[in-house]
């Protein structure tokens, strides 16, 4: 009916410089560690393969024996791997796989808190077409979310899963995007040459219908109590979350969240861009803190170049990262009283008024406010500029009795403390156990922050303390939050005695762009120029994951290359997603006003829940 | 003659003082606006009419001028007749309470202290049946917090306006402005402003109680499904509900509208002006709160007027009870 | 000045009215509600007859027919809750444990 | 609609309908509903900072009902569009909507099978904000355009519900299913 | 203790209360954005600006770079040969259509990184907003002759 | 100004009869409790023309202020449904309920013609005000006051323990 005018152009057609290579597939593991061979030595022929890649300790286990995998290396004492952080999946069609080869793998990420140990298990699946592999779901709470989102994106069945329902997209969805086979849709970018087309000329002026189906009653719900429906317009689940409630009086029941309002299909759209490009999508993950998002990226990039990073680019990666987790925190704060205290507290405006001090050190340096992409692959964008230190000095200075006054109006204040303490309670087992992270993680007894235990981008360098806190509740993660803040100023007034000259990006011309003076002199920078621009850099065939601790937990980057310049799969842990999955527990049996201090208290961004 | 003073004088007074309401109404919006973003470190509304003067015209206006949206699922009457039975007692209220020397706004009636508790008692009607009549979860989860917070604060209320009233020795509100009171009664008095206070913001439904209406937590509670005009009258409402209470306030606590130490107290046309200076200050105190504390949890509230307010207010009477026969 | 047997009359057409409603309506509710009318109606003549006979024990007596009332809501109200709880009606009919 | 409906045509309504445009102007209450970074953007814009109260625009109503404007500000993915659509059926008369950012506008950099390209697609816009996400000060901008239009809106419009006839007629219309069903084709 | 309890939180609502007070005696930080110029830092990034050499030659040389390396294809380029007798760039090719989609533009900058002439700058207009879904496609004329030069050449 | 206050008093007797008619008609629970809080108020008008001020209130603040809300507060609290009036047996109920009605009015009036119009009113009460009704109340009729408290008090502890969900197994 419509036409749709063929004026696609790809980037393959532009002049290139060599020639694409052949797919490659991401090369088996090689060695052994202590943990591998133990594990070897268990189950002998069922493990595939076993040993280190990229320096991360990786299992290929059989289907079949996964289950028996996972629970060995949860319960034996030797091993110890606490929680699953994430699932994930590769669809393998675009490989040159073996035609017995199984064409889709599930990726499961397990963490040891106390021995700081990091394993990964891949598993492949049974069948091409309708793959099963079995749930880990019952072993560990952790995975259930994961496990549900591979399921809806990713067509795969997982056998014996508690709560085996599509999670982002709408049930009556045609397909599975995630899948290789599945285009990634959209339409044409209009310019005047196109705009006559009969598919623009309607824009605006079209109202399409959308029928809303009402929607199912979420399994264990009772009609007979009052069902309410939470969002996705309602103003404390902080943007499109909605949440099915089942209440009795006030008391809340059962809680079922449904995620997907707000799904923008960020896997598959970075399994369509350059790895240069995705940068830019990252910031759009969880937008209150792009800079940590394009910081876990581009770590997890570098991991699988093989890049060597230069000093002075580290360490404004890190005055950077603690800004923004500053700044997300400020947001978090002012949302979080303005759930709790309602719309005149000037908590709000205070916050992000300090927030915006920020923000113009931001916009001074990357020249945006909120999606900020400084840090690229190989440094960062540009310098800072001069004035920037003094600035950022300044504000360094009056932080702190910002907070003071903050604490001020709260922390002692006895209706913020009964709205807050003992609400939302969770046990150390149980946050192990569902794989939440970040302040959830701190807040209930575990001692564990990425940038100490498993530190990336040079945070073993500086002095901080991790806040902890043993009561589990809101008022805890409140309190692990306000600390943080000031451990972020003291980081950065570290980095800042410490700031070292030199380079601000690598001067690896494979993968940074050459300094503007040198493309009028020298024809190498220029075909460099070029060739960065048009085609990108290319990637060594690899898997890699790496985590760093976002202001929300930890942010995973689990990159699959086929050594193009395009990702060949693209997951993100996100923290908030993981996190979220708290609020059943957190809120069953607590009034309906808790769920919105559970949600403030978890501090999700939906951009990072729905991807 | 009998008239004129039986009909006439009423009704004038009352075209004068509602049309003085609704100002009032509308000027407090603008200032609550205002202030609350000076505490917010902004500006507030200065777009329309210089300072944003005109603003509430502009809301006004607008409002008028909306679509009157009534929900196909809504119980129409009762939907109709909420908004009107929130506004209604606000105003009826104002009966008793003297604005000058010897011109009380309707009426000095014997039974002034009654009347006040009386038309409290009425006051939640509207948000009750606005949030049942809406038919939505969250207006009647509104309507059901609205209905228990109010009964619960009454009886604190109730209990200090007794007190007062033993102090006052009568039942009548001039009486209670113009006799004279010795230095403890004052402090004895003032003591107990505080609570006072805590249960006219819960019976008014303002932050940080506002619990019917939450925001965060039930969208816009009972009044979820108003919008236009209908909206307005809640709004209206509960501002010249504020502008009651602290009116309520300043006869009971602070004199209404005579000078401190009887200071020009024969200027009969100043009481007006004291007793609406009296009555920015207090609504001041309002908007101060609402920029600073934070909204307690609905239990909360409850367990606070049960466990707390009401045996002190109790306590509070019996004291008050052996001080008025033993000192006075 | 009206005649106290104006007061008497729509008294008694209130508590015939009433009257009419507990025997017609089968929701306990509504039924409390009628039985609240009819003592109302009562309360008017005893004022009435208040004023009669210039004697205020009739006021006194509406005083004891308020807090009577207060109380016989109270548990009215209270029992319908439990009931519908259980049963999950109001009907009175449906009340009938106790028939054999 | 409300009053104007049965007011004549004439001077005073002339007058009368500049009044109610200006009042229109400077009350326009926006809906509290944020989708993706523009409404941090959004918040901001409500911040001290750049305070969006100097319009009298600072009442984020959350219930459709009470709300004259429709700040979309973030992707719709197509799970959140019958929603969309829903809020803007639920606000009365008159109603604007300002497409914040180049995702509510057209789909922006999510060129893909979860976004709808453009909010047009399901609600009529009145203004769009490019910018990824538009700086406060561009949304303040984009409610000066806004204040622009409502200055130029007459009863008339109302009265005949222009507004409609403008829009295609149903059978010309294509259903987002359809739409869906062409990008997997 | 209840009425100790009491006290105790009556003074911290008192500190609470006195933050307030505190800022309501401060200037408010609001920036009045229409009456005041917006402070914009040299790197922010706005509409986009085509750049002409001093002597009024286009500095774009159509070579599609600035179309290659934007991440959202909100670029499009036609080239075409100059005229060597009225050049219209120095080069041997000029672009002849030039069109950027502000609607799919997310201001990363990378056409500005990428031209090697310096032809493509976004600018510190931020004002964009418009009515209709057509305005928003920046045609060559307009790109080149912004209503207020906004440009900012950035020293890096 | 006799004349003036008949013309009052009927039409106030006319609201309370309709809205007492209202609560016996009315489908919807809540439009029920609403014309019976209408009633509530008439009443209170006619009290106040017999000169009880005191009760007036009284009666504004326990029936509209108390007993109401609290009806409106159960209605909303066990949902408000209608309730099937016509439920299979017992048809007969409503036929003989008007019945019994109209044979209690006629006796009634038969009883009001019998007795014939009572004496003219005498006295002018100054008792409705607060002050009378208390001293009364506390010193001749202390005995039933007191009682009425208590009777209040054991009212409410009824209603607590009736009222009080059924004990389920906690903790699981």
């Amino acid at each position: 009916m419509l036409n749709v005018a063929p004026r696609f152009r790809e980037y393959e057609t532009l002049p290139s410089l060599n020639d694409p290579s052949i797919p490659a597939l991401p090369p088996l593991p090689t060695g052994e560690s202590e943990d591998t061979r133990r594990i070897v030595e268990r189950f002998g022929e069922d493990i595939l393969a076993a040993g280190l890649h990229n320096g991360q300790q990786i299992v290929y286990v059989k289907p079949e024996r996964l289950l028996e995998l996972a629970a060995f290396v949860k319960d034996d004492p030797k091993l110890a791997y606490e929680a699953v952080v994430d699932v994930s999946a590769i669809d393998r069609l675009k490989l040159p796989i073996g035609a017995d080869d199984a064409r889709f793998q599930v990726v499961h990420q397990l963490r040891s808190y106390a021995r700081k140990q990091h394993l990964m298990i891949v598993a492949p699946c049974v069948g091409n077409e309708t793959p099963t592999v079995p749930s880990l779901g019952n072993l560990f709470a952790g995975a259930i979310w994961p496990e549900r989102e591979v399921l809806d994106l990713m067509g795969i069945t997982f056998t014996g899963h508690p709560d085996p329902r599509r999670i982002l997209m709408p049930d009556s969805w045609p397909n599975h995007p995630l899948r290789k086979d599945v285009p990634l849709g959209g339409e044409e970018v209009p310019f005047t040459l196109t705009w006559g087309d009969p598919e623009f000329a309607t824009l605006g002026k079209q109202i399409l219908p959308a029928e809303s189906v009402p929607p199912k009653l979420p399994p264990g719900m009772n009609r007979e109590n009052m069902i309410i429906n939470m969002g996705p317009h309602h103003p404390s689940t902080h943007g499109v979350l909605r949440l099915v409630v089942e209440l009795e009086g006030e008391t809340v029941v059962n809680v079922d969240p449904d995620l997907g309002y707000l799904h923008s299909g960020f896997e598959k759209t970075g399994e369509n861009k350059r790895y240069k490009d995705f940068v830019y999508y990252t910031d759009r993950m969880d937008y209150l803190s792009s800079m940590n998002n394009n910081f876990g990226y581009v770590l997890a990039v570098e991991k699988l170049l093989g890049l060597e990073i230069p000093e002075r680019a580290q360490v404004i990666r890190v005055i950077m990262s603690e800004l923004q987790r500053i700044a997300s925190h400020l947001f978090w704060l002012s949302t979080h009283a303005l759930d709790v205290s309602g719309t005149g507290m000037s908590l709000l405006m205070y916050a992000t008024r300090e927030r915006e001090r920020i923000l113009d050190l931001f916009e001074m340096v990357c020249g945006a406010r909120l999606t900020l992409s400084y840090i690229r692959v190989g440094g960062v964008w540009r310098d800072l500029p001069e004035a920037f230190i003094n600035n950022l000095r300044d504000l360094l200075a009056v932080l702190p009795r910002y907070f003071d006054d903050y604490e001020a109006m709260l922390t002692h204040a006895p209706l913020w403390q009964e709205r807050l303490e003992g609400i939302g309670k969770l046990s150390r087992a149980d946050v192990i156990n569902m794989g939440l992270t970040g302040p959830m993680l701190r807040g209930s007894g575990v001692d564990w922050d990425l940038r100490r235990d498993a530190p990336y981008g040079g945070y073993e360098n500086y002095d901080f303390k991790v806040p902890v806190y043993t009561e589990g509740d809101c008022y805890a993660r409140y309190l692990v939050r306000m600390e943080e803040m000031r451990q972020s100023v003291r980081i950065i007034e570290q980095a800042l005695r410490n700031l070292p000259d030199g380079l601000f990006r690598t001067d690896d011309r494979k993968v940074s762009l050459p300094p503007r003076a040198e493309l009028d002199v020298s024809m190498e920078a220029l075909i460099h120029h070029f060739k960065l621009m048009t085609e990108g850099f290319r990637v060594p065939a690899g898997m890699v994951y790496h985590a760093i601790e976002a202001s929300k937990g930890e942010l995973g980057f689990f990159v699959v290359s086929d050594g193009s310049a395009v990702p060949y799969r693209l997951h993100v842990r996100g923290p908030s997603f993981n996190n979220l999955y708290a609020i059943s527990k957190m809120s069953r049996g607590e009034m309906l006003s808790d769920i919105v201090t559970n949600i403030g208290s978890i501090d999700i961004v939906l951009g990072e829940v729905d991807r | 003659m009998d008239w004129l003073n039986l009909v006439v004088f009423p009704v004038l007074r009352s075209v004068v003082l509602i049309v003085v309401l609704l100002t009032g109404f509308a000027y407090l919006t603008w200032y609550e606006r205002k202030l609350l973003a000076r505490f917010h470190a902004r500006y507030g509304p200065n777009r329309a009419g210089t300072f944003g003067l005109l603003q509430p015209v502009a809301d006004a206006v607008k409002a008028v001028f909306k679509e009157e949206v009534i929900p196909r699922h809504v119980d129409r009457w009762v939907y109709l007749l909420a908004p009107m039975l929130a506004l209604v007692p606000a105003l009826v209220i104002w009966a008793v309470i003297p604005v000058a020397k010897g011109v009380p706004a309707i009426a000095d009636v014997n039974i002034g202290f009654l009347w006040i508790l009386a038309i409290a008692g009425v006051e939640s009607y509207g948000v009750i049946l606005a949030g049942w009549s809406s038919n939505n979860n969250y207006s009647l989860l509104g309507a059901l917090r609205s209905s228990a917070q109010m009964i619960s604060y009454e009886l604190p209320l109730g209990m200090f306006l007794v007190s007062i009233l033993l102090l006052a020795g009568g039942f009548s509100l001039v009486s209670l402005v113009e006799t004279p009171r010795a230095w403890w009664e004052w402090v004895w008095l003032w003591a107990m402003f505080p609570l006072f206070f805590i249960c006219i913001l819960a019976e008014t439904n303002r932050s940080p109680f506002d619990l019917p209406e939450t925001e965060n937590e039930l969208v816009a509670g009972f009044q979820t499904e108003y919008g236009g005009i209908k909206f307005a009258l809640f709004f209206m409402a509960e501002y010249i509900n504020m502008i009651t209470t602290s009116t309520i306030m300043a006869t009971l606590f602070f004199g209404g509208y005579r000078l401190p130490f009887g200071l020009l107290s024969d200027v009969v046309w100043l009481g007006p002006f004291v007793l609406a200076a009296k009555v920015i200050l207090l609504l001041f105190l309002f908007i101060w709160v609402r920029a600073s504390i934070g909204r307690p949890r609905y239990d909360q509230l409850m367990h606070f007027a049960w466990k707390f307010l009401l045996p002190v207010s109790i306590g509070y009477m019996i004291v008050t009870a052996l001080l008025v026969v033993f000192f006075k | 000045m009206v005649p106290t047997s104006f007061y008497l009359i729509l008294a008694g057409l209130l508590f015939i009215i009433g009257t009419i409603g507990v025997l017609t309506r089968r929701s306990a509710l509504i039924i409390l509600m009628c039985v609240e009318l009819m003592l109302a109606s009562v309360n008017l003549t005893l004022v009435a007859f208040s004023r009669q006979w210039d004697n205020l024990t009739g006021q006194v007596f509406v005083f004891m027919i308020l807090a009577v009332a207060a109380a016989e809501v109270a548990v009215g109200l209270a029992i319908i809750i439990t009931h519908s709880r259980q049963n999950n009606t109001t009907n009175v009919d449906e009340v009938n444990l106790l028939k054999w | 609609m409300g009053l104007e409906d049965k007011l004549p045509e004439g001077i005073i309504t002339t007058q009368l309908e500049s009044l109610v445009n200006w009042s229109r102007q400077n009350s326009t209450w926006p809906l509290l509903f944020g989708l993706a970074c523009c409404a941090i953007e959004m918040i901001a814009t409500g911040s001290a900072r750049h305070d969006i109260s100097r319009y009298g625009s600072e009442l984020f109503r959350a219930s459709p009902r009470q709300a004259d404007l429709m700040i979309v500000s973030g992707r719709v993915s197509n799970k959140m569009a019958p929603v969309v659509k829903r809020l803007y059926d639920q606000m009365s008369e008159p109603k604007w909507v300002i497409a914040m950012g180049i995702c509510a506008s057209a789909g922006g950099p999510f060129n893909n099978y979860a976004i709808i390209q453009g909010v047009d697609k399901l609600i009529p816009v009145d203004v769009y904000v490019p910018g990824c996400p538009p700086r406060p000060e561009a949304l303040l901008y984009a409610l000066d355009k806004l204040r622009e239009k409502q200055g130029r809106e007459t009863f008339a419009k109302y009265r005949r519900n222009e507004l409609a006839e403008a829009m295609l007629s149903p059978q010309d219309m294509d259903s987002l299913e359809a739409l869906r069903a062409k990008q997997f084709a | 203790m209840a009425i100790n309890s009491f006290i105790k939180g009556a003074l911290e609502i008192g500190k609470a209360m006195g933050v307030t007070l505190k800022t309501l005696r401060e200037k408010p930080v609001t920036t009045e954005y229409p009456r005041d110029p917006v402070p914009l830092y040299p790197r922010f990034r706005g509409k986009h600006e085509l750049r002409r050499y001093e002597n009024g030659l286009e500095r774009c040389i159509g070579c599609m770079l600035c179309e290659a390396a934007c991440p959202t294809g909100a670029i499009y380029v036609e080239a075409a040969e100059n005229d060597p007798a009225n050049p219209t760039s120095p080069g041997e090719r000029y672009a002849k259509v030039y069109e950027v989609n502000l609607l799919r533009c997310v201001f990363c900058g990378d056409c500005e990184e990428a031209c090697p002439t310096e032809a493509i700058v976004l600018g510190h207009d931020f004002a964009m907003a418009n009515y209709n879904r057509r305005d928003f496609i920046l045609t060559k004329d307009v790109l080149l002759n912004p209503q207020e030069a906004h440009v900012v050449i950035r020293p890096e | 100004m006799m004349t003036a206050s008949i013309l009052f008093f009927i039409a106030i007797g006319a609201v309370s009869l309709a809205s007492a008619l209202g609560v016996v008609i009315s489908r919807i629970p809540i439009h029920s409790a609403l014309f019976l809080l209408v009633n509530f108020v008439s009443m209170a008008v006619l009290f106040i023309t017999l000169d009880a001020q005191f009760l007036a209130a009284a009666q504004v603040i326990i029936y509209a202020g108390g007993i109401v809300i609290l009806m409106l507060f159960v209605i909303m609290l066990i949902g408000s449904d209608e309730i099937r009036e016509n439920a299979g047996h017992r048809v007969w109920t409503p036929y003989v309920g008007i019945l019994l009605g109209v044979i209690l009015l006629a006796s009634m009036t038969f009883a009001l013609v019998e007795a014939g119009p009572p004496p003219a009113t005498s006295a002018v009460v100054q008792g409705g005000v607060p002050e009378a009704v208390g001293m009364t109340l506390l010193t001749r009729y202390i005995l039933p006051f007191e009682m009425a408290g208590v009777l209040l008090l054991v009212a409410l502890i009824g209603a607590l323990l009736l009222a009080r969900p059924p004990k389920q197994k906690t903790e699981n």
